[in-house]
């Protein structure tokens, strides 16, 4: 029989309504797509030199544009971004699943599984329906949010979308994003963990990739965007953000941090890990799948990939090293789980600046990953009182905010050419680089972004609390959200 | 018939077993269990959160000997047991009204 | 000392004579190698023209038949299929190992583990000795069989065998089908999950190999297969499957149902999986090694692979959304099963369609994935009173059915050229997809396979049952296949 | 409070003072760089003819000198380098650490993922600072050690370092070559598992780099290596290593045998491994992860790359055929663990021939692989009775030995070109091929490498007992490290 | 009021369990231990090492009865247990004092 | 002496030990169990499957205290482990014969 309960009725309509909400605004500012580039020649009618140049540029990622032959997708910028794309999703399955798994008592992991996964699926259909057309569009021709041009991934094919890749197939390009939207969300949900129901998680999440996610996706990255200070001519913050400091750390720990706030705390008291070993996996799995995150977020398998992906290892390692050693010092021993958060907040804080930084300023993220996150972590939260049940704010949160200021300090142009480009010196990104200020705007960018998840997150949860709740009962939280809300258990014999 | 239950520290088992074994003691029952007593815990800190641990793995061993059989075996458990240092654990005797074997249906002593 | 049981001499000679007739079947028809085609020129004596028109098919995956140059190894492809080989390895080892593993009971799961990794080991000599040779070798001139000349990897170089891919190494390209001849048999050991002997397995794959997956692979891959529509002008079906929808999982499946009713079902009754995290575990990594089992048969970084790669990921999602959905409506509560087995159903539906059908034929493909096998593993099966243990037929069998199938309706020829190359306009492949048509030639192909695995299966396991036996003792079945068969427990202190 | 306990300090002075140690040993020898190249022309001023064969060879990793272009970065051997690292720490993060983790009593697991993760971290830094410059820098023009001219990255940048490769960035050769110093030492405390504490860990693999690593990797694959037969004209011993049979295999499993004599005996009698689960996870991984480690060590995505690729896979799946096959003859019984030990048995013997020998030579190796080190760990290891608790002298220390010098019978050269280079024949390694006694340069390496190993091992691990001691408490053993040296447990509830 | 302490083999716990049940018993406990006994165990090899494994999984029940239901319950357990094949397990009868039910506050026999 | 055996719900065991400790009981053994009772399990459905899960998770307290003091620590175990919700479980009290300290061979009522 089929089993429709209240609950369910009210996260339907609370679905349809934001699914009616989002397309309703999604189309507002609908307009023609601009104007096309002229008619590019065809490779064997391009002059020999031509047909060189667009060669080298094809394998180093060079830019086509003088050659006035129409880009294709190359071997080696396809492979590489195919192996980053699944090396995200490998961070959200099973990384982050096991590394927040790990965390939790052994009754609520599976809550902690079924999480991820659920986040993975639906907004995989969101991103498909209209989520990437809605960041990485353009016919809205705004500077905060995209167009309605790829909706159902119209027009997303084996060919590259020049405003993104010479060399990579869009559909990979567009598979590549997703991957992004989906472990963004997926994070929030460290704070709440263990109270949080799971129809309350999956109207919250769909909200919030309409409220909070895709404007900023496309303020940053998108080719129109507001903050894209690297690609973006016109962008009136000129900040930088190589693989996502603002849209992927700042969001989810500035939106975890109000939710965990609006839900209270926990019923039982704190607790040891269930189990360590799988922490440790999902750290590894993190770090490994970082790689196509930051080295990646090139968009191509160049110098400027090579460069991040020389930075993340380095930052990493040093906030691996660091966190323990601080343990060590002030609390007379170095922990594994210290390792494992101290290399994730490494990875956070690395994240925006990758691309940006030499290997000195990667050394010195890594020991302030090491350091501010765990003070975070340690004391700001007992002073606050809030129950951050897995530290997401405290690594994510804070972190990612470190990690966008901090990139405006230690910048170093020589390390990627892009940010000399035209765009750049439009928009006086190349000038704050020279003048030392970059980190104005920064800290714009980094405001910006607290302030849209902090209000798109209190708004979203009290409309769910409304709707559906957001806590299990008291009885339920005992007894555990594997039960409780998926009729399972993780351990049996 | 009694049966003797005795808490022991777990790297302990073999020695235990094996001087019971000695002793013609032909069956035993093993559970892990946590015990809290005079010996002092630790606390384990989880990132922020301090978490004290006061239950420490123990080894329960129970066996069912016939009355006459009790002495000796709680001796034997006491001595190879022993470290000497807090925690090493108790032995309890109790009462046992019958014992049947399965397989068997013998009972009393001839069940143990 | 030796321990030599008649068991192992059985087994022993069950092998000799199996291989005795592998080899004699597999020389009845050799004969020479077809006519060498002329001789190519060198790199730098062709004109200029030819040189970049070479250059630029080898970093797109062109055809450089018309330049007369002598395809070679090309960085990009070479390593998306070297990357694609490691992910469809780490796909049965550990990915379906603790698929399945942590469904069993806590006392079976060595027994999966080895049986994956004991069919990993004999396979690959098989392959390396005859396998490839039998599958992808020619001078059988057979739609059924390869060749010979191939034996024991001769002529298994760096070099391109350009009937199967212009510009990727041959002996990647061998290893990569490797993988695929790997996991196939492993999949099928889900139905007879904990009640089938160690020794029995290794004897039944052995000669399964060579009965069923070698003729299949051929007939559908094999240049000159009878089931190859888009790359054999001769093929007398005219079918498609890109990545083993027939090959891998019909096979598989079919054979699985037929073993587990010949097995007979368990002793014990139902019982919860041991370890939903571990099932979890391997379901990510099977979903992340599906890449290169997807994405990889382009065998070239290319814009097919592109395509492949998209529409692996949307029929992913939507099956993983749609199984718990399904179950949230019907059950009350999504589970993480659930979630589990959506997603691997939504890549076995998916499998033969991947290359040929857009992102709109994905998600179609993802929501049957979520429904037909569901009904498959709930309604059927209870029916039928099979105990297909880990609902091996149920996903593999039905998903992998459907997906022929519906691969017929949905292809979309302008996805993917090759759909309209020479080979499929001379065989009619073309022509089908034209008039709508093509569903039936999948059809036969169903057919065919269905057949092929049914009939092998039934010979085969009455051989072994007769020589060596099938089940282990009713006590070991109860004390459990880990310390029966391989004398260890999975877990101590 | 800061607790600074005398050990704490002690194990910081032994550290500053090999640190200071290091650094004058290092400089001792510094000279300028050798003389610049002729400078290269630009891409654009070059002829036509000199630009295709650039392209030719910047996409098959051909040598470019003859066009006096400078060579770039390329996407296809980017990529895959990129890809190669990552496996190759993933080799030690997860994948070491579950295989080493999972055969431990559960009350040393965590002891075991903090080795792992601290020296990732701590030889990450020393890296960075020295390491890369010591082994692949060239300014000592010492056949022993490298240089200074990299310290702290300087020069690392995303252009190629042209004596170690033409076509991929030297900050990924930097990083992989990072992941190779990383996991090589963390082998080393399988055979000292239970009982070595944590900081006297730190501080032996501290010395260690610098007096056995360093020098070691220098010699064999420095541009001007003691003992690189292959790339060093100069080489005085005209030895082949492809990817670390001496350097990582040898010294690692020698030092290993050494530290576990010195340290003596467990207090508590052998068990049963906690989790063989976790063993076969971390297998697996080692296994995909080899393959960045083999095929990566081509620092190309070529045709050597697709020949170690393909030697791998058939030496790994042989050498896991049979292992357990010999236990099943003469146990009785095939084990999950036996698969285990045999396919990195597999792994670790192909290591250094992986380059050079055909498939033949694979599946021989894989043979002996199944069989010497079982041997080792079953025979060897009562005969002499030292407590090797994981087996790394029986695998590595024994299997790497048997690869530095099968592959000086194996060696095939039609499978690298390279084996006939001006430098192979300058240094005698060409003739010493024809001739068929590369088996003695092969022996006189294999030697140098015993001796260095065995005497700095000693010597580093008496210096730590002294400073710090080397083993916990006969109480704290009893506890389990994890409490006594990380203050925290695996598995809780 | 009596406890029944049975020890059997883990595969026969839910028929215990039903028959159990089917004589009108409510309550019972359950613990996962390990046992040895006359039933040999096994011995395990990782690579070169030997490990005997004397202690096989077994489960135990813990069932406390007024003392009227002792026999029937003893009786059926041994009934269902049984294989006839060695390590098929004990049941053994020990006093009770008294019971209480922590819901209710109830005592004595109403409390099991 | 007396061993006091109380099945109790696992949330609730800090509570009822610390109650304990303030009565000045120093000493406990806990085990993790499986309760089947009044309180209803429930259906897990693993695809196809259902399976029912009557066995709860339970903590079972041993404590054994000098006669005197049965009545308190049962009194402060049913008082801090009542929820007043079906399945808040059990206190038995056994008797006991005999105790023994292994570290320091006392006996009797001195060695709890
Ligand atoms: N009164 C008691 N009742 C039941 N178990 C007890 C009691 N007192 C101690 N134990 C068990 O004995 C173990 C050892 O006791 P403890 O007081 O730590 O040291 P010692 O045995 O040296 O006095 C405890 O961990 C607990 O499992
Ligand atoms: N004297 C004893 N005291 C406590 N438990 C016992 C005793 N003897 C046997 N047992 C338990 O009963 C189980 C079965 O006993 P065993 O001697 O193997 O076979 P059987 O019951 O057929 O005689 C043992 O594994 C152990 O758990
Ligand atoms: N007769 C009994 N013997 C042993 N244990 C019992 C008995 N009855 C109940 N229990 C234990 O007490 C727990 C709670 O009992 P239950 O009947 O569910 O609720 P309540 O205690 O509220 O009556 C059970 O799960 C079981 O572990």
């Amino acid at each position: 029989m089929i089993k429709i309960t209240t609950s369910k009725i009210r996260l339907l309509a609370a679905i349809a309504s934001l699914a009616m909400l989002g397309a309703v605004i999604s189309t507002l500012h609908a307009e023609d797509a601009p104007a096309p580039a002229p008619t590019p020649i065809a490779f064997t009618n391009a002059p020999v030199a031509a047909q060189n140049a667009f060669l080298l540029a094809a394998v180093t990622n060079g830019d086509p544009t003088p050659t006035n032959i129409a880009p294709v997708a190359i071997a080696g910028h396809n492979a590489w971004m195919m192996v980053s794309s699944l090396l995200v999703l490998m961070m959200t399955l099973p990384g982050l699943a096991l590394f927040y798994g790990g965390l939790v008592r052994s009754k609520n992991v599976l809550s902690i599984l079924a999480m991820c996964f659920g986040i993975t699926s639906m907004v995989s259909i969101i991103w498909w329906a209209v989520g990437y057309s809605l960041v990485f569009g353009a016919n809205f021709a705004s500077p905060f949010l995209g167009g309605t041009e790829n909706f159902f991934f119209k027009g997303v094919t084996s060919d590259p979308n020049t405003s993104y890749a010479y060399w990579v197939s869009q559909n990979i390009f567009a598979i590549f994003q997703l991957t992004f939207a989906i472990i963004t969300p997926a994070l929030i949900f460290g704070a709440t963990a263990e109270r949080l129901k799971f129809s309350a998680l999956m109207a919250f999440v769909f909200c919030w990739m309409f409220i909070v996610y895709f404007p900023l996706a496309h303020m940053v990255w998108g080719s129109t965007g507001f903050m894209n200070g690297v690609w973006n001519a016109a962008a009136k913050i000129p900040a930088i953000d190589f693989a996502g400091g603002t849209v992927v750390h700042m969001s989810s720990g500035w939106s975890a941090l109000i939710l965990c706030l609006i839900l209270g705390r926990r019923v039982e008291q704190s607790h040891a890990p269930h189990n360590l070993v799988m922490t440790f996996i999902g750290t590894a799995l993190l770090w490994v799948g970082w790689y196509g995150f930051n080295a990646g977020s090139a968009v191509a398998a160049d110098g400027v990939a090579a460069n991040a992906f020389l930075t993340t290892t380095l930052a990493t390692a040093v906030g691996a090293f660091t966190w323990p050693a601080v343990e060590w010092i002030f609390r007379g021993k170095p922990t594994v789980l210290g390792f494992c958060s101290g290399a994730v907040a490494g990875l956070v804080v690395i994240t925006p600046a990758c691309g940006f930084v030499n290997s000195t300023g990667a050394v010195i993220i890594g020991v302030l990953a090491g350091v501010i996150p765990y003070l975070a972590c340690t004391i700001l939260k007992h002073i606050f009182k809030y129950d951050d049940t897995l530290d997401t704010f405290g690594i994510h949160g804070v972190g990612g905010t470190v990690g966008a200021l901090i990139t405006g300090v230690l910048v170093d142009p020589s390390v990627n050419a892009n940010l000399g480009g035209a765009p750049a010196v439009a928009n006086g990104l190349a000038k704050a680089i020279t003048d030392h200020s970059l980190v104005v705007a920064q800290a714009k960018a980094a405001g910006l972004t607290i302030v849209l998840a902090v209000v798109g997150t209190v708004v979203i949860a009290f409309v769910v609390k409304l709707l559906i709740g957001l806590r299990p009962s008291v009885e339920a939280e005992h007894q555990g959200l594997d039960i409780t809300d998926h009729g399972e258990e993780a351990y049996n014999n | 018939m009694k049966k003797i239950e005795a808490i022991i520290k777990p790297f302990k088992l073999e020695e235990v077993k094996d001087a019971l074994s000695e002793l013609g003691i032909e069956g035993m029952t093993v559970t892990e269990v946590k015990g809290f007593g005079r010996q002092k815990g630790h606390t384990e800190i989880y990132r922020g959160s301090e978490y004290t641990v006061d239950f420490l793995p123990k080894i329960k061993l129970e066996i069912v000997v016939a009355d006459g059989a009790v002495e000796g075996a709680v001796a034997a458990i006491v001595k190879t047991a022993k470290t000497g240092k807090i925690g090493d654990g108790k032995v309890f005797v109790l009462p046992v009204e019958n014992a049947i074997r399965i397989r068997t249906d013998e009972t009393g002593d001839k069940a143990v």
